[in-house]
């Protein structure tokens, strides 16, 4: 059942060298906190799965901690490039990084089957596009009835999903409103689940529109990270900080640059707090 | 690959982006239900919902279903797009009955590059597994170029953009024209008309390509031809599109005034 | 776009004999105003697809709508048989009814597929069992990447999809709350869909636990139709009639009695509040 | 198919139910996730939560996940299993991400007709096209006994329901026996013990088929073999039931109180 931890004794325990991470919110509620832990922690040879891997990943791939890409639209939204990601592909840096690509529709349906227990998903997609020829795990089935063709593909089954959340209960139930993205399927497709949140309260008011609960036996540990989820935002706590977004554009684009950035600003600060402390005094927050 | 310098001269009182936004946004009716991509095809939609559209219904794919924004999203996935929704659902559902289950009349892509055939890359520049320039992908684009009613794309028209070749197919458009796209089974129409910022491109019916169906106000043939990568035709007959209205104009100012206001403050 | 009719107009208009029609709420909201009204227009041949037939069904069969049943669990929920199904398919009274007999998980992954836009549903299912001995629309599927087999059964995608909501909004936008079962799932399958509600307001409010929004374009009628789901409830409005129920065993049990109690009930009457005013004179409500 | 006369002796102070009831509370633990049936499953199971189990998650196939009726449902979607219930779902969804996503540890299943391996009947008697009595059906059995991790089945013990053959395989088993249930390649235990107003039956281990390992107090093997339409062998040992501690039977008794009370007014 639920564990109350740190982010710390959390990614320590449940994230391992070579997993399968899933790091997941669409646009909404990108869990960037429990990010910087796993790369403080450096963690090695993850195959990071994520629809829209967003500055996030571009933190991950940059420091080194990826192995693979699993992925659906690699941009920094409203921006322009992931320059991380880019030199990663482009050149190899800071070493290769296989990718394995698909559309939104497919990783939705890949997280749908991962969540119903199944290996694989089936769907009307890809028609007339080059992504089979170049990715191995899009694959053909028949309709049984019809006889019509359909896509398939691998479920998405990680080792370890992480999601930011608005809150959670004193006994570990989990509530998302909002846009809710694929982070359910996430947690119930993964083995274990790690949700870092705004806050625990003693009741979880769910009377909310497009209200999403994750009860408490499908979580393996939820961490208070009050802004955990910056520079993404949390419905009802605070907005997309789009400047920093653009910012991240400036701070990305060359590789001494973001080294020398993610050293100051993540891995030398002990916690998301001291991130958030020093990108305070230095006017990025 | 150099760009050569095409430039419009505009009707001193609205820009080329302006009559592309207000083009587009005459396309759409009513009664759409219309899958929007962010951006030029964002505002597009939002014009129309503000002008001659009222109850077109906006779909993002983040999940919000009927969502009337009064600023433009900056993000696929901005909190107003949920606030103003009449039905927020997960991405998963989105794909698989919203757009896979042919709910959506209109879906309304932008692209990095466009062919003949209306076929897009917003994957790759150069070879696939040692690419010139890595672009983002394709994000929601494949599916909602098959599984839309019909599609609209949107961008700008400039050699770069126009290509005679492309060097991956993210989202389909008419394939390799003829019956090409028809014989993959795909349920939509298809790509049925292309707005840029010098015209309206529509597909010749037979050959699937497209063609230059109208311009707009003082955009020449030549000035299209020199914005097209691969030797563009003109239809039979080619309009002149109607000039914004005074109306359509304020009413999309206003929209882009009050975004930028409302984006300013997050500095 | 969504019309508000009069239940007699909405039926007459979207159901044709020999239709694929599907009334469907899992225990709440059950249409079953809607069924009466197909009853005394005397509609014929329908096939009639619902997870648990309950009386609704034990109706229509009984008054010989019917030619086809696809169902998964056809009882009295809490009381015992339904006794006119149970004649039908015994007896063949009051004429042959053809049945395709499914699990629930199978009904429910077909109604999924249905809204999906998918000619079929794949699931792990019918392990060991012996439906796909008598129904051929259950069929085997291998995953393209674990080699393994699962059972594929054709969507459910109905000419009309029928259910009862609990409000919708003047512009046509329907709001349920509560167990929402496949309500979702049979309108978005549907060709078009009728909905009964029991009240139309000015503006909906769905910051409440749970809520589903059917937005106007998807639903083809709307019909106020207070008290439609009785004897089955609505919650925030009246609670399921237990009573009703066990009746309904002494009501049904023969078929003179069954028919005489319709023809008085529901054929004799013009519509839904003539039923539910002779209901009440005569005690059952 | 005549059945034999066959009573127990109960104890004074408590029936062969209620025996069933406390027994079949006590096999589920405070940590499980247990998809409950209607009728004597969902009195145990919210026995089981209103004793020892008091985090026990509990399920209704019509969505209601962990949900905490104060009165027992007579529907499988009563109105106060959504009230309570820490999440309500869609039944496509239940049976995805819940049952068949491998979330469910028990699966707690009643049944019309039970074979020597456990495998259950609840669609027809007789021939399928014609048949002698038409059943209601499996619901959402069939796959509750494959997906959940282990399965408990709870009936009243009879030469009706205890049968040597059945007509049809609503809920597979142990299939027949052996290995032939991991051969179908299910992914759950399958039922691990049967409990009854006689006893509690237990699979043999390598056959699969079920032994009376225990007898509730004031039964004889006498009067379980006359109950039992198959052969029916006993484990090695035999237990006697413990029988229900006054705990157990006050809260049980209170459960059901209460739940006559709230469904009286129903008249």
């Amino acid at each position: 059942m639920t564990e109350f931890l740190t982010l710390r004794e959390a990614v320590a325990r449940f994230v391992n060298d070579g997993d399968t991470v899933a790091l997941e919110g669409f646009t909404h509620l990108i869990p960037h906190a429990a990010g910087h832990e796993i790369i403080r922690q450096g963690k090695k040879d993850l195959t990071l799965v994520r629809m829209t891997p967003d500055l996030i990943y571009d933190q991950l791939i940059g420091m080194g901690c990826a192995r693979k890409l699993v992925f659906s639209w690699g941009g920094n939204p409203g921006v322009g490039s992931l320059h991380r990601l880019r030199d990663a592909v482009e050149n190899g840096w800071p070493h290769r990084l296989e990718i394995e690509e698909h559309s939104h529709a497919a990783m939705a349906n890949a997280y749908e089957a991962g969540a119903a227990g199944m290996p694989f998903a089936v769907f009307r997609g890809y028609l007339g596009t080059d992504y089979p020829r170049h990715n191995p795990n899009i694959r053909k089935i028949t309709c049984p009835f019809t006889g019509e063709e359909f896509a398939a593909v691998p479920a998405v089954r990680p080792d370890v999903a992480i999601i930011h959340a608005q809150r959670a209960d004193r006994r570990g139930n989990v509530h998302i409103s909002g846009i809710v993205g694929v982070q359910r399927e996430a947690v119930l497709a993964a083995r274990r689940a790690i949700v870092t949140v705004e806050e625990v309260v003693d009741d979880l008011d769910t009377a909310k529109a497009n209200s999403v609960v994750l009860p408490r036996f499908t979580i393996a540990a939820i961490c208070e990270v009050p802004r955990g989820a910056h520079p993404s935002y949390a419905h009802g706590y605070y907005r997309r900080h789009n400047a920093f977004y653009r910012r991240w554009d400036e701070i990305a684009r060359d590789r001494d640059g973001f080294s020398a950035w993610m050293k100051d600003f993540i891995v030398d600060a002990p916690d998301w707090s001291a991130t958030w402390n020093r990108m305070k005094e230095h006017g990025y927050v | 690959m150099s760009e050569p310098a095409v430039s419009i001269t505009p009707a001193p009182d609205y820009t080329p982006d302006e009559m592309m936004s207000v083009a587009a946004a005459r396309m759409v009716g009513n009664d759409d239900v219309c899958f929007v991509g962010i951006g030029l095809p964002s505002e597009a939609a939002n014009l129309a919902r503000l002008t001659h559209a009222p109850d077109i219904v906006l779909i993002y794919e983040s999940g919000t279903i009927a969502t009337r924004p009064d600023v433009l999203p900056l993000s696929i996935g901005d909190g107003e797009l949920a606030e103003t929704a009449r039905a927020v659902v997960s991405v998963p559902e989105m794909f698989r009955y919203w757009l896979q289950g042919g709910r959506v009349t209109v879906g309304f892509l932008g692209a990095a590059q466009i062919d003949r055939f209306g076929n897009i890359n917003t994957t790759v520049i150069g070879d696939y597994d040692h690419p010139k320039v890595r672009l983002p992908g394709g994000g929601g684009a494949p599916e909602i170029a098959t599984s839309s009613g019909q599609v609209f794309v949107m961008l700008r028209q400039s050699r770069r953009a126009f290509v005679e070749k492309l060097d991956f197919i993210t989202s389909v458009g008419n394939y390799r024209g003829g019956d090409s796209r028809a014989a993959l089974g795909i349920p939509g129409k298809g790509p049925t008309v292309i707005i840029t910022d010098f015209g309206i491109l529509t597909p010749e019916p037979g050959s699937g390509e497209f063609v230059m169906s109208s311009l707009h106000p003082g955009v020449s043939r030549e000035q299209a031809i020199a914005a097209t990568g691969w030797p563009l035709r003109f239809a039979e007959t080619v309009a002149v599109t109607e000039p914004p209205a005074e109306a359509e104009l304020r009413t999309l100012r206003d929209l882009k005034a009050r975004t930028a206001r409302a984006h300013a403050g997050d500095a």
